[in-house]
C-alpha cells in the first residue's frame, strides 16, 4: 500500500516535470536566453588560459561558492553536536598484509594527486572541493583499513578547530583583501596579477584542506 | 552515435536509480548508488562538463559511498 | 602501431566478455570474484593500453599508462580483500561433491 | 561607504559560527552573544537608513546581472529580529549544561542566524538557495541537540522533508535560469516569459518548496514533532524565525500574483487546521507548535489579501512566539517534566508574561498580534471575500480557547510548593520579548506605514 502510494505520487510529480522539460527550448540551440545573456558575457570576458567554470565559481559567483563551503561546514557542526558520547569504539580491524601494503604504497601518490587537483583548479578541471574529496577519501581509506586511530593521526589535533573552518576563513580573508584592493568585497584585483593569483590559490587551498578535514571528521565522529 | 551513447547512459541511470530504490540490502544500495554516481559522472563528462564530472566522481562515488558504508557498519553491528 | 592497438582492444573486449559470462555462470562467490577480477585487470588494462598506443606519445598517453599501473595494483588488491572478507564471514568455497 | 555594511552583516554571524568551535564551553556563549550583538547593531543601523531607499551592493564589483547582488529592503530588516531572538535564545540557555551552549551548539546557532541574514539579503535566486541550505542544515542539527526521546527521529523527518523542499526549489531556480538566462531577481522579473508549462512548473516548485519550509497546512506534518522535541531555546528560533523564511521566500518568488487563489485556500486551511489541532493537544509545546501552523496560515492568507499585514505579522509573530516558547522552556526547566499543572502560582512572573504573549497570538487589540490580523481581515473585506474574514475570526476564537484552557490548568490547580520562579537568565529574555511585543502593538500603525507594500 505504502509503496503503491509512493509510486503514484512519484508518477504524479514526474509527468508534469517531463512535460515541462519537453516544452523547454531544445538543449544547445544557440539563440536561447541561457546562451545569449550572462553566459555570453562570461565567455567573451574570460582570459585565454583560464578554466571558465572556476572563474565563474570563484569570481562572478564567489558569494555562492562561499555559501556552499559554509553549507559543508554547517553539516559538520550539525553532526558533531548530535554525535552520541561514551559509545564503545569499534575494535580496530586487522588488515591483510597485502591490503595494508598497497594502501601505504598509494597514499603519497593519492595525496600528490589531490594537491595537483586543488592547485590547478583555476586552469583545468578540478579545484578545491574535488581535491578535498580526494584527500578526505584518502584519510577515510586509511581509517577503514587500519582503524580510526590511524585516520586521526593524519589530523593535527591542536589546529583542528581552525583547520576545519579553513574554507570559509580563506574566503573571508579573500573577501576583505579584495575589498581593500578593489573597493568591493570578494573582488579580485585584476591590476595586481600576483595578488590575484595568490588569492585564487589561497581560496582553493582553503577549500581543499578545510574540506578534507571536514570529510575526515565526519567519518571520525561516527567511528569514535 | 553521440545521442545513442547519451541514451544508453540515461537508461542505465534510470535502471541504477530504480535498483537503489528497490534494494532491500543497505550495503548493496550504497554500492548501487556509487554505480549511479559513476554513470552520472560519465554523462557529465560526455555533455562537456568535466568539472562537474570530477566532483561527481570524487564526492558522489567516493566520499559519500565511504560514509554510507561506515554508517551501515556502525548501525548494524 | 594501430594493428597492435586494435589487437589489444579486442583482447580487452574478449576478457570483459569472458569475465561477464563467468560472473553469471560460475557457481560460488570465490569463482565469480575470480572472473570479475579478470575484467578489471586484463580487460580494462589492455583496453587502456590500446588507447595509450592509439594516442601515441604525449601527456595523455602517459596519463593512461599511469591508469594502467593503478588498475594493475588496485584490481587484484580489491579481489583479495573481497575474498578475504568472504572467508572471514565463513562462506565455504564450492566443491563438486556438494553440488 | 554605507553599502559595504551589507556583506559585513552576512560575514559577522557566519565568521562567528565558523570560529565558535575554537572557544571553550565556558566562553562560547559569551562569544555567541557578542557576535549576535554586533550583527544586531549593523542590522539596526541599516534599517535606520532604509528611509532613504533600498540599499544595493554588487559583490566583487560586478555590474548587476553578471555578478551577485545583495539588497537591503523592508523584508531584509527582519535581520534585526533574527539577531535579537537568536541572542536572547543563547542568553536563555547560558549556564545550562545542555548541548545548546556547547561550542558546536553555539556554532550551529550562529550559522543558522547567518544563513537567515544571507537569505534575507540575497537578491539572486541561487544565492537565496545557498543560504536557505545553510539555515536549513543548521536547523536540522538544532532539533537533534535535544536529549528528549524521539528528537532524533523528529530531526530526521524534518531533514527529509526539508531536503525534498530544497530539491524542488533548486529545480525551480534551474528552470528560471533556463527560461531567462539570468539569476538576479530584478533581471529575472524583467525577462520572465508570459506563460508556458516550464514557467508554471518553476512557480509551482517555488511555491510548494517554500510552503513546505514554512509548514503551511497540508505540508506541516514535520513541524509539531520537530518544534516540540527541540530544546525550548531552539524552538523559539525555529518557530519564530526559521519557518518565516519560507514565507519570505514566497514573497521573493516572481509572479506570485498568479497564485492568488491557491494562497487563499492554503492559508485558510492552515489557519483553521492549525487551530483545531492545537485544541486537542495536552502538551504545551505541541500546542505552541500547532499555533505556529495557524499563524503561518494567517501570513500566507495575507500574502494574497494584504501584503503589509502579512509582513507585519511575520515580525510580530516572531517576537511573540519566541517569548511563548522561552516561557514554556522556563516552565519545563522548573517543573523538571512536561507536567505543568498548577505551576502558574509558583511562577507568577513567567505566567503573566505567558498570558500576555497568548493574548498577542490570539490578537487582542493592544498587543502585537492585532495589527496584522486586523489588516488581513480588512484586506479580505476589501477584496470582497468575507469568507476569509470569518475563517480568520473563527480560528482566533479557537486559539483563544486553547490558550485559555491551558492557562486555567496552569493557574487554577493547587500550587506546587517545591517550585520557584524562573532564574533571571531565563526571565529577562522572556520579559524583554513580551515588552517588545507590547511596543510593536502600540506602534502598529507606524509599522504599517514603514512596510507600506
Amino acid at each position: 500500500m505504502k509503496g503503491r502510494l509512493a509510486a503514484a505520487f512519484a508518477t504524479g510529480v514526474s509527468i508534469p516535470m517531463i512535460a515541462a522539460m519537453a516544452a523547454l527550448p531544445r538543449h544547445g540551440s544557440p539563440d536561447q536566453p541561457i546562451h545569449t545573456h550572462v553566459a555570453r558575457h562570461y565567455i567573451e570576458q574570460a582570459p585565454e588560459s583560464a578554466n571558465l567554470v572556476t572563474q565563474v565559481l570563484l569570481d562572478y559567483r564567489g558569494m555562492d561558492t562561499f555559501g556552499e563551503v559554509v553549507v559543508i561546514f554547517a553539516a559538520l557542526v550539525a553532526v558533531l553536536v548530535l554525535r552520541a558520547r561514551g559509545e564503545r569504539p569499534l575494535p580496530a580491524p586487522s588488515p591483510s598484509p597485502i591490503v595494508g601494503f598497497i594502501v601505504r604504497l598509494v597514499t603519497p601518490f593519492f595525496a600528490l594527486f589531490a594537491f595537483h587537483v586543488i592547485l590547478t583548479g583555476h586552469e583545468a578541471p578540478g579545484g578545491g572541493l574535488q581535491g578535498a574529496a580526494i584527500l578526505g577519501g584518502l584519510v577515510l581509506m586509511n581509517g577503514i583499513v587500519f582503524g580510526p586511530e590511524r585516520a586521526r593521526a593524519f589530523l593535527p589535533t591542536r589546529a583542528l578547530p581552525w583547520l576545519q573552518g579553513a574554507g570559509p576563513l580563506a574566503f573571508l580573508a579573500a573577501g576583505i583583501l579584495g575589498g581593500i584592493t578593489t573597493g568591493f568585497a570578494l573582488g579580485y584585483p585584476a591590476h595586481l596579477p600576483v595578488l590575484h593569483e595568490a588569492m585564487l590559490v589561497g581560496v582553493e587551498l582553503g577549500i581543499g584542506i578545510g574540506g578534507a578535514v571536514i570529510f575526515s571528521r565526519l567519518y571520525l565522529a561516527m567511528e569514535a | 552515435m553521440n545521442e545513442l551513447f547519451d541514451l544508453v547512459l540515461l537508461g542505465l541511470l534510470v535502471l541504477t536509480a530504480l535498483a537503489v530504490a528497490r534494494s532491500r540490502d543497505l550495503a548493496g544500495a550504497a554500492i548501487l548508488f556509487a554505480a549511479y554516481s559513476l554513470t552520472l559522472c560519465l554523462l557529465w563528462q560526455h555533455r562537456g562538463a568535466p568539472d562537474v564530472a570530477l566532483t561527481e566522481a570524487a564526492v558522489g562515488a567516493g566520499v559519500t559511498t565511504f560514509l554510507f558504508l561506515v554508517v551501515i557498519a556502525r548501525t548494524s553491528e | 602501431m594501430s594493428v597492435v592497438a586494435v589487437a589489444l582492444g579486442l583482447l580487452g573486449a574478449f576478457f570483459f566478455m569472458a569475465g561477464t559470462v563467468g560472473l553469471l555462470r560460475l557457481p560460488d562467490f570465490y569463482s565469480r570474484a575470480h572472473a570479475a577480477a579478470k575484467c578489471d585487470t586484463v580487460g580494462a588494462g589492455s583496453i587502456l593500453l590500446a588507447l595509450a598506443i592509439a594516442l601515441g606519445p604525449g601527456l595523455a598517453g602517459l596519463k593512461l599508462l599511469g591508469l594502467v599501473i593503478l588498475i594493475l595494483i588496485a584490481g587484484p588488491t580489491a579481489s583479495h580483500a573481497l575474498a578475504r572478507a568472504a572467508d572471514r564471514r565463513g562462506i565455504e568455497p564450492w566443491t563438486r561433491e556438494e553440488g | 561607504m554605507t553599502p559595504h555594511w551589507l556583506p559585513v552583516l552576512i560575514a559577522i554571524p557566519i565568521a562567528g559560527g565558523v570560529l565558535a568551535p575554537v572557544f571553550s564551553r565556558r566562553t562560547a556563549s559569551v562569544w555567541g552573544l557578542g557576535v549576535l550583538a554586533a550583527t544586531l547593531g549593523v542590522a539596526l543601523g541599516l534599517t535606520g537608513l532604509l528611509a532613504d531607499g533600498v540599499i544595493s551592493y554588487p559583490m566583487g564589483g560586478w555590474p548587476v546581472p553578471f555578478g551577485i547582488e545583495l539588497r537591503f529592503d523592508v523584508l531584509s530588516a527582519f535581520a534585526t529580529a533574527v539577531a535579537l531572538i537568536s541572542a536572547l535564545a543563547i542568553w536563555f540557555s547560558s549556564g545550562s549544561q545542555g548541548r545548546v551552549t556547547s561550542p558546536e551548539g553555539i556554532a550551529v546557532l550562529l550559522l543558522c542566524a547567518g544563513g537567515m541574514v544571507g537569505f534575507l539579503l540575497a537578491a539572486d535566486y541561487f544565492t537565496l538557495f545557498v543560504f536557505l541550505e545553510i539555515l536549513s542544515i543548521s536547523a536540522y542539527g538544532m532539533v537533534a541537540m535535544s536529549d528528549e526521546r524521539g528528537a532524533g527521529i523528529a530531526a530526521f523527518r524534518y531533514l527529509l522533508m526539508g531536503a525534498a523542499a530544497s530539491i524542488v526549489i533548486l529545480l525551480s531556480v534551474g528552470l528560471l535560469y533556463t527560461l531567462t538566462g539570468s539569476l538576479n531577481m530584478g533581471d529575472v522579473r524583467l525577462r520572465l516569459p508570459d506563460g508556458g508549462l516550464p514557467l508554471y512548473l518553476a512557480l509551482g516548485g517555488f511555491t510548494a518548496g517554500f510552503l513546505l519550509k514554512a509548514a503551511a497546512f497540508p505540508l506541516h506534518v514535520w513541524l509539531p514533532d520537530a518544534h516540540a522535541t527541540a530544546p525550548s531555546a531552539v524552538s523559539a528560533i525555529l518557530s519564530g524565525l526559521v519557518v518565516k523564511m519560507g514565507v519570505i521566500g514566497l514573497l521573493r518568488t516572481p509572479g506570485l500574483d498568479q497564485l492568488h487563489e491557491l494562497l487563499l485556500w492554503i492559508g485558510a486551511a492552515s489557519l483553521l487546521g492549525g487551530a483545531l489541532f492545537a485544541l486537542v493537544q495536552d502538551d504545551l509545546k505541541r500546542l505552541l507548535a500547532y499555533s505556529t501552523v495557524s499563524n503561518i496560515g494567517l501570513i500566507v492568507l495575507g500574502l494574497a489579501l494584504h501584503r503589509t499585514g502579512a509582513t507585519i505579522h511575520i515580525l510580530n509573530h516572531a517576537v511573540v512566539k519566541a517569548a511563548l516558547f522561552l516561557a514554556a522552556g522556563a516552565f519545563i526547566h522548573r517543573a523538571g517534566s512536561r507536567a505543568l499543572e498548577g505551576i502558574g502560582r509558583s511562577m507568577p512572573v513567567t505566567t503573566a508574561a505567558f498570558a500576555v504573549g497568548a493574548m498577542a497570538v490570539i490578537g487582542i487589540p493592544p498587543t502585537a498580534g492585532f495589527t496584522g490580523k486586523w489588516l488581513v481581515t480588512l484586506g479580505a473585506l476589501h477584496a470582497g471575500r468575507p469568507v476569509f474574514a470569518v475563517i480568520l475570526l473563527l480560528s482566533s476564537l479557537i486559539l483563544a480557547l486553547c490558550y485559555a484552557r491551558f492557562l486555567v490548568a496552569l493557574a487554577f490547580r493547587p500550587a506546587r510548593a517545591d517550585i520557584r520562579e524562573a532564574p533571571v537568565r531565563m526571565l529577562v529574555p522572556i520579559l524583554l520579548l513580551v515588552a517588545l511585543s507590547l511596543v510593536l502593538g502600540l506602534v502598529g500603525g507606524r509599522l504599517a506605514e514603514f512596510v507600506g507594500f
